[in-house]
């Protein structure tokens, strides 16, 4: 779960990580009202989880209440990356000296956090390792240990801070491991931490991911999920317990387990095809799960064809026979559907789908399903 | 000769009263793998699976009255880390983690303590191992499998079982299948399976499924490229998989322009890996090369 | 530093663990009143710092306010190896069905903690490990996992608690742990830990000593210390930074170094001496604290010769002998004072006891001092 | 040659600028320790003991600078164990710490974690080590000691300086002392050193200085009986401390009726082990026993 700037900043700050002060806004006249109690200038940003809103001019310095005005406005009205803007976080404009970085991953080859800092900051990390990879300085850090006063002073150090920093630069980095640890982050930067003209450390701006599988240990953050995020259909699958992303093309496709989803769609493109979407309905899928599902797709008008893709071993193929059934009852498809079930209880799982009378393009093979299915969103005849 | 497990795999099931957790243990009995004990906390002293498995409320316990040399867990993801645990302190040396949704941390964690105890952990979020004919220890079909020569290694569940079937199909057996998990942060990953693999003398060829984000895939095509003597055929999947969405699992994602299966693909490739186009056409593959 | 029962027991229950219900009364009025409230029959205990409270008659069984206020006054008019008894608490008294054993300590071999369970509860540990070893189990918890369920249940089943127990067992041990690791324990017991006619298990005492080491991280606790526990002597010791305990024999010693400390007294109890006390002034002690020892010493009637045994390293010997002149010219000595001084600065001490005058009678090893002071303390003429 | 610390090790001094840090240093030093490198957060750049000694930010600048080998710490209490892990994450294979009051569960901590490292550390609250004419790490008074063929252990300071003073009086040298320090959990114990001083060729003679409390000088005992060829003289110190009265630091105390010195005498004795009735008989012993 991705958090925008300002939970993010918030998060750091209840940890002693130094933000300016701001507030939120919804409409022009409140970014304007924010704007006179902060005092000017102000940076007006806009808050989506999506990078580049400072090209796609999210982003706007602010001067006098007509200019905050103005941006406001103007970035209310903004799509970025088709996201709509619906806040905007009014900061006190900072006199920055120069910009920093600070973030914290998780390092999957050495199974633990890193924490990276760069004198580069302000533009995005990636960036900066595509750039100049030796500006990029790192600590591992044992989980038994934490990060210590003497990993702050290293990284401090290596991105060449004076002496004069080094407390507020480690009282920041023990703030960003203790917000990571304890929210289970799998993501937090700083970018850029800026030094200021007057020579204090201030978080410009925070980004956080949090672990989607740790969020039971935090019901509370459940109301700061930004449901703009999802289509309606993603939110809808999410609540299933479906895994679903929507995708650009016109196939279906239902299939258990990730890898297999993915590889599904890698092979319909390979015969020429394009996914509409992927759509994981995990390990040991009851009917209800996969009737769910099944409605999803059929709701998308993008969608021409249907393939479905079982390969039984937790989930049974007479679960998922019953699902797609019980489904198609409700919602009268009017597209093709191309099925192929395997493995676990295969022969009940095809006898329920003949049984319903429907009519299923049949298929043996993870290829002749694509091709099936391929051919069927061209117009042409199957199986 | 296989890796890992074999017909000397004393198996223990940690959450063997749960409903997962017997239905699996059933299965891997009538596959004909050795499952001598279960433990389920407060619930010792029962049987499992119509009486066939003894059920402990202990790990200890299990290990000192039978014997268990490996284990199997099925706990819930808030309870698994300290089933892990608990199988390390007990001195099982290999744990195989099927649980899916553990937090990331909880794993940093544990592995950092493995590494103390020198466990093998597989997992977790993983299918498991099978060594066709001889022991099932998680959650793989069985049905789809048969001995034969071709190591398989795998992040995926169901692409592997679609792979090994393929195999099976076009009569290239396996020595042994091993899924070590879809999640950022797994005990076991692509380079310790390889060199087991490499080492086996009944492996002549290894078969690796990869998939988009991490950069495991990476480091297994630097370890092929400089220690492996066997050839190896992979398929990466995700290649249409857009960056910054997740695909299903934590594991399965694009970050920051990296972990895409094209350079996975080019990786393997530079590294002398035949990489197939789509999932059926690895046994093609592999009877080439053979 | 220890904890009187009732502390350690409301530590103990601030995790969880649940204990009878009780109050803390330094009268017999008191005593009667907290009983009335908490309901007959109750429990009457002593609260002092020492063990073998039962024995000599600091536990008692009330049933009735006549009973009670007869305990009560019984048990406050004790004295228990010599300390009084201030407080007593009063526990509503549980209806036991049987007593096990629940401790938590420091492992030196294994540098861990080690957790011990027994089914023979009631008896001091120590006790059990003599007459029924194999009733005591342990568990070694790394403290990196610290205690973890599976842990407890281990314990659990080892001392034959039954399933219908574990959770609760579970609970105590959890916050038996979180107690001590949290407040710095050396050392925590809940002994009896008492199953109940109803099946409940209770904290029926509670016993837990602080690490002094760890106290700046908890100087709430500094209230908590007893100071009745400490003489006088020891109390003003402490403060000054000394090492202090009063023994029963006559001659006074002042050494640096805990080890050379307990070495000296060995060695006076060899040559046929009693020391007065073990003192040690610690490493690199300057002149004022050295004067607070020798006051200290001075002022206790019971030592009829001083003998100081310095070996510098740290310790300067001159600063030592500017201490002790400091102290001889504010308190006028009348018992005889053996010093032998060697090590860092050992010429320039020596020179400044013989300016100040005072005759002290002098050795070079610590056999030598030893045997001068143990015959001075008989009245024997000395060096 | 002797044990731990000679002419090749290079010192790094941790809380050099210190009060104790720098007199120390300069003691060092003048012993003829090659003290390479000083250590202080926040005076990287500065020069310690009258321009002698470079003084570093953090512990890996200075290995990386100046190939220091050893780390000895003189930081107060509360920063002491981070000052342990950073030297230890530094690649330092052996630290002395000379600070005391650090608390019990840090220490347990810090060791778990040394475990891992496999480095060395010695002490908490320890007067440190001497090699006599070769180098001195830590408070030992140097003048006190001398070369020779006798290997000194123990868990006390003063008590130490006053029985090497003894043996060098009496014209019998030392090959290395070794402070392992009076608390509780110390990264060192006595079987670890007698284990080193059995493998110095140049020790042919042990002296063991213990004191009441845990059980070190048993495990001792039991390590000299079964594996030590070398003849061992030893003392206890606290035949007359009494029970549950502390005895100056965390260590000395006799708890629940066991640490006491008639049981650790007992169990030296009965391992073939000498022990003295007083300090200054410990050169007779060693002579008669040579």
């Amino acid at each position: 779960m991705k958090l925008h700037e300002y939970q993010s900043k918030q998060l750091f700050a209840s940890y002693g990580v130094p933000i300016p002060q701001g507030q939120l806004a919804s409409t022009p006249d409140e970014a304007c009202r924010a704007a006179g109690e902060l005092g000017y200038p102000v940076v007006i940003k806009a808050q989506v989880l999506v990078g580049g809103r400072g090209k796609a001019g999210g982003i706007r310095l602010a001067q006098t209440p007509a200019e905050a005005a103005e941006a406001a406005e103007a970035i209310l009205s903004l799509r970025i990356k088709d996201l709509p803007v619906r806040k905007v976080l009014v900061d006190q404009a900072a006199r920055i000296r120069s910009e920093l970085y600070l973030g914290l991953v998780v390092d999957r080859a050495n199974r633990q956090l890193v924490m990276m800092a760069s004198s580069e900051g302000g533009v995005e990390i990636e960036e900066i390792a595509r750039i100049k990879p030796q500006a990029i300085h790192k600590v591992s850090l044992n989980p038994f240990l934490g990060l210590r006063d003497y990993h702050a002073l290293t990284l401090a150090k290596a991105i060449g801070l004076g002496a004069e920093h080094m407390r507020a630069f480690s009282q920041i980095a023990r703030g960003l491991y203790e917000a990571f640890t304890h929210w289970d982050a799998s993501l937090a930067e700083i970018n850029p931490l800026a030094v200021t003209e007057s020579g204090e450390l201030l978080a410009l701006d925070g980004k956080m991911v949090l672990d989607d599988n740790a969020l039971f240990r935090h019901p509370e953050l459940e109301s700061w999920r930004d449901v703009d995020e999802e289509t309606p259909a993603e939110r809808e699958a999410r609540l299933a317990g479906l895994s679903y992303v929507q995708l650009d093309g016109d196939i279906g496709c239902m299939v258990n387990g990730a890898g297999l989803a993915m590889a599904t769609m890698d092979v319909i493109k390979h015969f020429g095809g394009a996914p509409a979407n992927f759509l994981d309905i995990g390990g040991g899928a009851r009917a209800e799960r996969v009737a769910t599902a099944l409605r999803l797709l059929l709701a998308d008008a993008h969608v021409r064809v249907v393939l479905f893709n079982i390969f039984g071993g937790i989930t049974r193929c007479d679960e998922v026979a019953r699902g797609i059934v019980a489904a198609l009852e409700e919602v009268q498809p009017t597209v093709p559907m191309v099925a192929r079930l395997v493995g676990t209880n295969e022969q009940e799982g095809r006898e329920i789908l003949l049984a319903s009378g429907y009519h299923l393009i049949t298929a043996a093979t993870l290829e002749e399903a694509a091709r099936k299915a391929v051919a069927a969103a061209r117009g042409e005849a199957g199986g | 000769m296989a890796i890992l497990v074999d017909k000397t795999t004393r198996l223990l099931v940690q959450g063997i009263t749960g409903r997962e957790g017997e239905f699996h243990a059933r299965q891997m009995l009538e596959y004909g793998t050795q499952v001598v004990a279960g433990v389920t906390p407060g619930k010792g002293g029962q049987w499992a699976c119509d009486g066939r498995v003894p059920v402990f409320d202990t790990v200890l316990e299990a290990v000192q009255q039978t014997e268990a040399n490996t284990s199997v867990i099925y706990v819930p993801a808030r309870f698994a880390p300290d089933a892990i645990l608990e199988a390390a302190d007990a001195g099982i040396p290999l744990i195989v983690c099927v649980t899916e949704g553990i937090p990331t941390l909880d794993m940093i964690r544990v592995c950092a303590y493995l590494a103390q105890t020198g466990t093998r952990l597989i997992g977790p979020n993983c299918p498991g191992l099978l060594t066709p004919g001889e022991a099932k220890v998680g959650i793989m079909p069985g049905h789809i499998a048969t001995p034969g020569p071709v190591g398989v290694v795998s992040r995926s569940g169901t692409l592997t079982y679609e792979i090994v079937y393929a195999l099976t199909a076009c009569g290239i057996g396996q020595t042994t299948c091993v899924g070590i998990g879809g999640d950022p942060i797994v005990g076991t990953n692509f380079v310790d399976v390889l060199e087991l693999f490499e080492h086996d003398p009944c492996t002549e060829h290894v078969v690796l499924i990869g998939e988009i984000g991490g950069n495991d895939e990476e480091l297994a095509a630097r370890f092929i490229a400089t220690q492996m003597t066997k050839p190896v055929t992979a398929f990466i999947a995700g290649r249409t998989a857009p960056p910054g969405k997740r695909m299903g699992h934590a594991g399965a994602i694009i970050e920051g322009g990296s972990g895409t299966a094209a350079e996975k693909i080019a990786a393997l490739e530079a590294a002398g890996v035949q990489v197939a186009a789509h999932p059926e056409q690895i046994p093609q593959l592999v009877t080439r090369a053979s």
